[in-house]
């Protein structure tokens, strides 16, 4: 009974202090941001499983300005392959490039709920970055429809975003309807992104498929998700365009239902024998299993292409695509990632990388490199005001010096930097090969 | 005598039922004189309950009908599967119609007005064909469709029941289980509640009124705040006779209700039958197994056995009938 | 699960029809197709119909015990270290028995100990109670393999070559596929006989028909009803060494959408009947390979249920099914 | 009747001290309504504060946490729907998300970008809630003669229709792509609020606790009515109902009706928070993540089904949170089994949020029936006077 009397007086005495806090509360938390630093601070050690607990540069001076860097990527689950590698971008970027005069730490939000991205979760995320003060621009999302949860919230709040991965066209071009995210501020662009779009990258499938794989008959499958069926869509625009012909005209959807079973839609395939295969989708979404089911339907000899959602390492990485498809009839597998392969100086970075985490650099780490580097050197120019951050690194007339190499951002907030490489399996290695990286120049 | 009895309030013509290969009840006759207290004996497995749930609304009988209150309640659906096509049919019709004022006079308006109309219509009578107001009845009987009576519309229409083993709603109190029976005369709609409208509230407060009297009367005084599932076994017996005529009904089946009750129970359950029927000038249907009760109570008395009717007539008349004698041969003892 | 010794022959009878008819338009490969992917639904779906015809429970775990069922076939080859085809045969053979019965028993266990923890408390409970309990081990289940295996797609070895093919009526077909289709009717009829024959398979009969009358008759009800979830799962257990010798993959959300497949099966059929469950594993088979050659195989799972749905609300009890009781 | 009612429920009322609880239920009994507006203000006011102080303060700044509070009361306001359907009527639904799906997608496409309708906020809440009404009547029509484990069967396939349907016909929905730049509320310039904005949680907060304070209070007079009755009853034995004059179907159907409604409410106020509407938010794991919130905070009870949505939201989303960080923090060793390897401090707990509620949902049945909050009253009532025991309709599976 004590302690119910001690309730009751808590109750009443939050009755008169709820009042006051909520007058209080109208502006945006002053307190709170410096309350929430520690609790930030423990969460950017956390979901990094292994390797690099503190990414704060040694050469961090006494009494230097206390800057964050967010980080709101996928780390859980199944989309923890595409993330981790990313995140450790951004640590050997901090870790590597020394900002005078601030003490840069990070602040990682996981928008991945029961192991797959949730648009709900990134933009509550968002907003918690938005709410720690100290954040001065955000690397991610990885996905394109947690970025469009995202984005008018970063728009709104003035908070740079930096997509490593992003390649949905509708996030930056208006002509697809870009502008009604940034509606608060249409003028002030807060999100940019290194990765270049689907239509380029579905464009190169299609290039690849016409041109190096010599296909003429295509048959197309999708994920019916956000990325997979756009990559499809302009896969079967352009293949057609080029003069292929795709199987039934359009794309075929396969909803990711539990068994992942394409037997029958395959059987249906062989019928009008295609010479080549299309998958718009990721790993998690069938993209091993269509593979592995190619080869027992006896379509193992058929090259299979798809777009950087296969991209997640070598046969030995467990859950990868390759690992799934296993290495039966795969030479003839193809996978484009929306990023340049020749960076300037590869085997440094995979070298540093391997040196930090003891691990090859995954398909977007030097892309989270990249945007780190993006937002650092904002930081440099302008110190820590998120306005100036924004503003810096969203002015089209600055030009990056990037692991990526040298690119601008556009009005959109696109990289000029339209380069998509191809690669295919490799029996010897059990992983991706690079062929060839096209640039798709300034369009 | 009961013979020159008013108006007959249920007569059952023919009565049926099947249950796969099994006959339960077999093209049964059966009247029940307005103000009688009628009984249903027969052995075990007779098709007693049986014929009771096909006349309370609960089995569709295979053939025969049952007449309620001078309407035909009971009875094989007719032309059930033409309901759907009034649902259907108007929008159609206004599509169609659509369609030619298009063709007239061009404009895409008329279509698109048209489907909306549609629309709406194909929902309103679906939501008609839920809800069932006499309108709907009406039109249904038109065009000749016969449903058979749901139990719920045999309440409305004004009888009540008890169940061989009872039924009641355990976890409500006793005062709420009454209530629950006034639910065919209680007229508040959820609007009504949600608002609190002032006649919600007046109603709310007769029926809880009400609810103490018909647990008065059964002999329940006081203990209308009691959960169902802790009264004494003979209390739940009567609490489920006062749900019954709770609902106001003007004949009342009982199933067996004094099933399990030691004599001095049974004389006062008697005693309440009396009570029912000259206070409150019902007519009573029983399943009784206990022969004192039903010579005791009953003006006439109708035998089933196999699912047949075998004997008719005055308890004198039954008690005699070699028939039935012999149906009860072995079960000595009660007959 | 009432016995009904006509029915027996209707599923052979139904497919016998079905072949007859003219399926041109999606070949023999895309029949054999359905028939894989129905002989899979059907394994399910008899735990289903038989737990539910004993103690009408709708055993929504049962699609993850399936799941489970997968992966302990992946644990049991790769820890054994098979990691690919085997073509030595009788070893073949060996590995192939030895997982069936391992993977069959280890589920079986399972399931019983399920119901005796889960479910057995609760037989006198009202509906919900059993119902949301078993959602709540399906949960269970499905997160107890994650925290192992994690939540990433599983490539398991295929110890048959998923290349061999046998040519059938001028077509080469898969012997993988073949072979699983044999497995399920062989299980299917061996579950037939063991239920109209044998004295266990009686006392399931009449507990289903009446539990309190049958325990009048000295049918030990947990014994049955604990035979009835063995059975059940050891079936389902089945099913998941179908699943890694036919596709190879498993993951831990398996469970959810096989297993509301198999279900609709088993109310297609007729839930409570065992031809009924094999006959809708079959049809919903079709079903699915159909609406994948019409070109809808976005909609493919809205067909199903779809279909589950219309079956219910017009004929809830199935194709085989009786009627049931009061209408209230 | 109402305060004992109240009383039956009303955990935070365990707080206070007898002669002021009793007081506080006298005053519940006669003006219940009222009592139950003041109740969900108190709680509303009492939260913000609560989280200025440790440990709380610990876990993040006020603003996160009044924003996650505004979404812990689209699951409060969607587990109140679902009491209806499960917990009074006893309906088991396993498609719920289907009408909160609907309610999103009803506000999305009448205020966006997309149709450029741009029907405001405030009229679209009760649009939105008698569009999820009139599916939830469409589809409990047909379906309402089943037998209880049928109906949860065609629930289920009915949620999982649904978001296929959404995602597969693009002219209305957009795909899979959704619906994105959903307009936010507008509160025309009052308090100084034009458009409520992505920076401010407060103005979502307060919006969704006046949203839940009225759904609450219409549910409680619901409860109390003829209809309520009726639904109990239909929960205890469906054929006495009938047999008692209760209209099984239209009864049911109100229940349906009601429980999707509130389910679209939700929707409305989701679509225009999140700004974003798209098939994959609307799998089944979100109707039994409901589910499990209403067992949990007992079937049948309003205000205990509230808070154990609540409870249940702020577990998944700040504790296992905290939890992961913190087990991360100290290094325990990993269990090896051959090839098996399970490293405990490598788990993100936040992923195994469905363990958690697979053992709610399972212990809930086995060990107290009555979920979490009731059952104290429940066992005092049945030990007190008749009158006083006169609630206890509210539990649903005993007996």
């Amino acid at each position: 009974m004590k302690l119910a009397r001690v309730g009751a007086a808590l109750a009443i005495a939050s009755i008169v202090v709820g009042a006051c806090s909520g007058s209080a509360t109208t502006a945006p938390s002053a307190a709170g941001g410096a309350s929430a630093a520690p609790a930030s601070a423990a969460a950017s050690a956390a979901p990094s499983a292994g390797g690099g607990a503190s990414a704060a540069p040694a050469s961090a001076a006494a009494g230097a300005v206390d800057v964050k860097i967010g980080i709101e990527l996928p780390l859980s689950g199944a989309d923890l392959p595409n993330g981790e590698p990313t995140l450790n971008g951004v640590k050997l970027a901090l870790a590597q490039i020394p900002v005078p005069g601030f003490n840069v730490t990070l602040n990682v939000q996981d928008d991945a709920v029961n192991g797959v991205h949730d648009p709900q979760q990134g933009a509550k995320n968002i907003a918690t970055l938005v709410n720690d003060t100290t954040v001065m621009g955000v690397v991610g999302p990885f996905n394109s429809n947690v970025a469009k949860a995202e984005i008018p919230i970063g728009n709104a709040a003035g908070l740079v975003q930096c997509s490593p991965a992003n390649t949905n066209i509708s996030l930056t071009k208006p002509e697809f309807g870009a502008l009604d995210l940034r509606k608060t501020n249409p003028d002030k662009i807060a999100y940019v992104r290194v990765a270049t779009t689907d239509d380029i990258q579905g464009a190169a499938g299609a290039d690849i498929a016409y041109t190096i794989v010599k296909a003429r008959k295509a048959f197309v499958i999708d994920d019916t998700e956000t990325y997979g069926k756009a990559l499809s869509d302009q896969f079967v625009a352009t293949f057609t365009k080029l003069g292929g012909t795709v199987i039934g005209g359009s794309s075929h959807g396969v909803p990711k239902s539990g068994q992942g079973d394409f037997t029958s839609l395959l059987s249906l395939a062989k019928k009008d024998s295609p010479d080549f295969v299309f998958f718009g989708g990721v790993t998690a979404t069938g993209g091993g299993l269509l593979r592995k089911q190619m080869v027992t339907a006896g379509m193992g000899a058929i090259p299979m292409g798809g777009g950087d959602g296969l991209s997640d390492g070598a046969a030995s990485v467990k859950g990868s695509f390759l690992n799934l498809a296993g290495d039966q009839g795969d030479p003839n597998t193809y996978m484009t990632v929306a990023a340049t392969h020749d960076i300037p100086n590869p085997t440094k970075l995979a070298a540093d990388y391997k040196a930090m985490f003891g691990a090859e650099p995954g398909a977007y780490s030097a892309s989270g490199y990249a945007c780190a580097q993006v937002i650092l050197e904002a930081l440099k120019n302008v110190g820590a005001d998120r306005a100036k951050v924004r503003a810096y690194v969203t002015d089209p007339s600055h030009t990056y010096d990037t692991v990526l190499g040298k690119f601008q951002f556009d009005k959109n907030g696109d990289t000029t930097q339209r380069i998509i490489s191809d690669y295919t399996f490799d029996p010897g290695t059990k992983d991706w090969k690079f062929v060839s990286q096209k640039d798709f120049g300034a369009g | 005598m009961s013979e020159s009895a008013p108006a007959l309030i249920l007569s059952a013509s023919g009565v049926t039922k099947r249950f796969g290969g099994l006959v339960a009840v077999n093209a049964v006759d059966f009247d029940i004189p307005e103000g009688s207290i009628v009984s249903l004996i027969g052995p075990n497995g007779a098709g007693k309950t049986t014929f009771f749930n096909v006349v309370a609304g609960l089995y569709e009988p295979t053939h025969g009908s049952v007449r309620f209150m001078d309407n035909e309640m009971i009875a094989r659906g007719r032309r059930a599967w033409a309901e759907p096509l009034t649902w259907v049919l108007p929008t159609v019709i206004v599509a169609l119609l659509g369609f030619f004022i298009m063709q007239v006079s061009g404009s895409g308006v008329a279509l698109a007005l048209a489907m909306l109309v549609a629309l709406g219509l194909l929902i309103t009578m679906f939501l008609l064909a839920i809800v069932r107001p006499p309108i709907y009845e009406r039109m249904l009987h038109r065009l000749g469709i016969f449903k058979s009576a749901r139990p719920n519309d045999m309440v409305v229409a004004g009888l009540g029941r008890t169940f061989q083993n009872i039924r009641l709603f355990k976890t409500m109190t006793a005062r709420e289980n009454v209530m629950v029976g006034m639910h065919s005369r209680l007229r508040s709609t959820v609007l009504d509640a949600a608002l609190r409208l002032a006649r919600h509230r007046r109603e709310e407060a007769e029926a809880d009124a009400q609810a103490r009297l018909w647990l008065a009367f059964v002999g329940l005084k006081g203990k209308q705040g009691e959960i169902a599932r802790n009264l004494s076994y003979g209390d739940q017996r009567r609490l489920e006779i006062a749900r019954a005529l709770a609902s106001q009904p003007k004949l009342l089946l009982l199933d067996e209700p004094t099933a399990g009750m030691n004599p001095s129970e049974t004389a006062q359950m008697m005693t309440l039958f009396g009570r029912i029927r000259s206070e409150l000038r019902l007519t009573i249907l029983l399943i009784e197994h206990d022969m004192q009760v039903v010579m005791g109570v009953s003006d006439r008395v109708t035998v089933l056995d196999h699912g047949e009717k075998i004997s008719e007539g005055t308890p004198d008349q039954v008690r005699r009938d070699p028939r039935v004698i012999e149906a009860y041969l072995g079960k000595g003892a009660s007959a | 699960m009432r016995r009904r010794p006509g029915r027996a022959l209707l599923v052979p009878a139904i497919l016998l029809l079905l072949a007859t008819l003219d399926w041109s338009y999606m070949g023999t490969e895309q029949f054999v197709n359905a028939l894989t992917i129905g002989a899979v639904y059907a394994l399910i779906a008899l735990g289903y119909t038989m737990v539910y015809g004993i103690i009408e429970l709708i055993n929504f775990a049962h699609g993850d015990v399936f799941m489970v069922g997968s992966f302990v076939t992946y644990w049991l080859l790769s820890s054994l270290g098979f990691n690919g085809t085997i073509s030595d045969l009788p070893l073949l053979v060996v590995v192939l028995v030895g997982t069936f019965l391992a993977a069959m028993v280890v589920m079986g266990g399972i399931g019983v100990v399920i119901e005796r923890f889960a479910y057995r408390p609760l037989r006198n409970a009202p509906r919900l109670a059993p119902l949301i309990t078993a959602i709540g081990v399906s949960f269970i289940l499905q997160n107890i393999i994650q925290i192992f295996f994690g939540p990433s797609v599983i490539s398991a070895p295929q110890v048959m070559d998923v290349q061999a093919r046998v040519n059938l009526g001028g077509v080469d077909v898969s012997v993988v596929k073949l072979f699983v289709i044999a497995v399920a009717f062989i299980l299917m009829i061996a579950l037939q006989t063991f239920v109209s024959r044998t004295r266990m398979g009686r006392a399931m009969r009449s507990t289903a028909i009446d539990r309190d009358a049958a325990q009048l008759m000295g049918v030990d009800i947990n014994t049955t009803i604990a035979v009835t979830f063995f059975i059940g799962s050891a079936l389902a257990g089945a099913a998941g060494v179908v699943q890694v010798l036919y596709l190879g993959t498993t993951n831990f959300q398996l469970g959810f959408q096989a297993g509301l497949k198999a279900f609709t099966s088993a109310v297609l059929g007729g839930i409570g009947n065992i031809t009924g469950a094999a006959l809708g594993g079959f049809l919903i088979g079709f079903i699915e390979v159909n609406s994948t050659v019409a070109g809808f195989s976005r909609w493919s799972e809205a067909i199903v249920f779809g279909i589950l749905v219309l079956v219910l609300v017009f004929r809830p009890t199935g194709l085989l099914g009786q009627q049931l009781g009061e209408r209230a | 009747m109402s305060a004992r009612r109240l009383q039956g429920g009303s955990a935070p009322l365990r707080l206070l001290p007898g002669a002021l609880r009793r007081g506080v239920e006298r005053f519940a009994g006669r003006h219940q309504s009222l009592a139950v507006l003041v109740g969900v203000a108190l709680v509303g006011a009492f939260l913000p504060v609560i989280v200025g102080v440790p440990p709380f303060s610990g876990f993040g700044n006020r603003n996160d946490f009044v924003d996650g509070f505004a979404n812990a009361g689209v699951f409060v306001l969607l587990a109140l729907g679902l009491n209806v359907v499960v917990g009074l009527a006893g309906l088991l639904d396993l498609g719920y998300a289907a009408f909160f799906a609907i309610g999103s997608y009803a506000y999305a496409y009448s205020a966006s970008p997309f149709s450029h309708l741009d029907v405001p906020f405030w009229p679209m809440l009760l649009v939105g809630a008698m569009v999820a009404a009139t599916f939830g009547i469409l589809l409990g029509a047909p379906t309402l003669r089943l037998r209880g484990d049928y109906l949860a069967i065609v629930t289920l396939g009915f949620g999982e229709i649904v978001p296929v349907v959404f995602l597969n016909s693009d002219t209305y929905t957009n795909g899979t792509n959704g619906i994105s730049a959903v307009y936010q509320p507008s509160a025309y310039g009052l308090f100084g609020i034009g458009s409520f904005g992505f920076g401010n949680p407060w103005p979502y907060y307060v919006t969704v606790l006046a949203i839940v304070a009225v759904a609450m209070m219409l549910l409680y007079r619901l409860q109390d009515s003829r209809l309520g009755r009726a639904w109990v009853a239909i929960r205890e034995d469906e054929v006495a109902a009938a047999s008692m004059g209760v209209n099984t179907v239209t009864t049911k159907l109100l229940a349906f009706a009601i429980g999707a409604s509130t389910a679209g409410l939700a929707g409305v106020f989701n679509a225009s928070k999140l700004s974003l509407v798209s098939p994959d938010q609307f799998g089944f794991t979100v109707s039994f993540t409901i589910l499990a919130m209403v067992v949990l905070g007992g079937m049948g009870n309003i205000w205990g089904v509230a808070i154990g949505a609540f409870t249940l939201y702020e577990v998944q989303s700040v504790f296992l949170k905290q939890l992961t960080n913190f087990v991360h923090g100290i290094h325990l060793p990993a269990v090896d089994l051959g090839f098996l390897r399970l490293d405990i401090s490598a788990i993100d707990f936040v992923q195994y949020q469905f363990l958690l509620y697979g053992l709610a949902l399972v212990s809930m049945m086995l060990l107290r029936p009555e979920g979490l909050f009731p059952s104290r009253e429940r066992k005092r009532e049945l030990h007190e006077s008749a009158e006083e025991a006169a609630e206890s309709n509210e539990e649903v599976v005993q007996a």
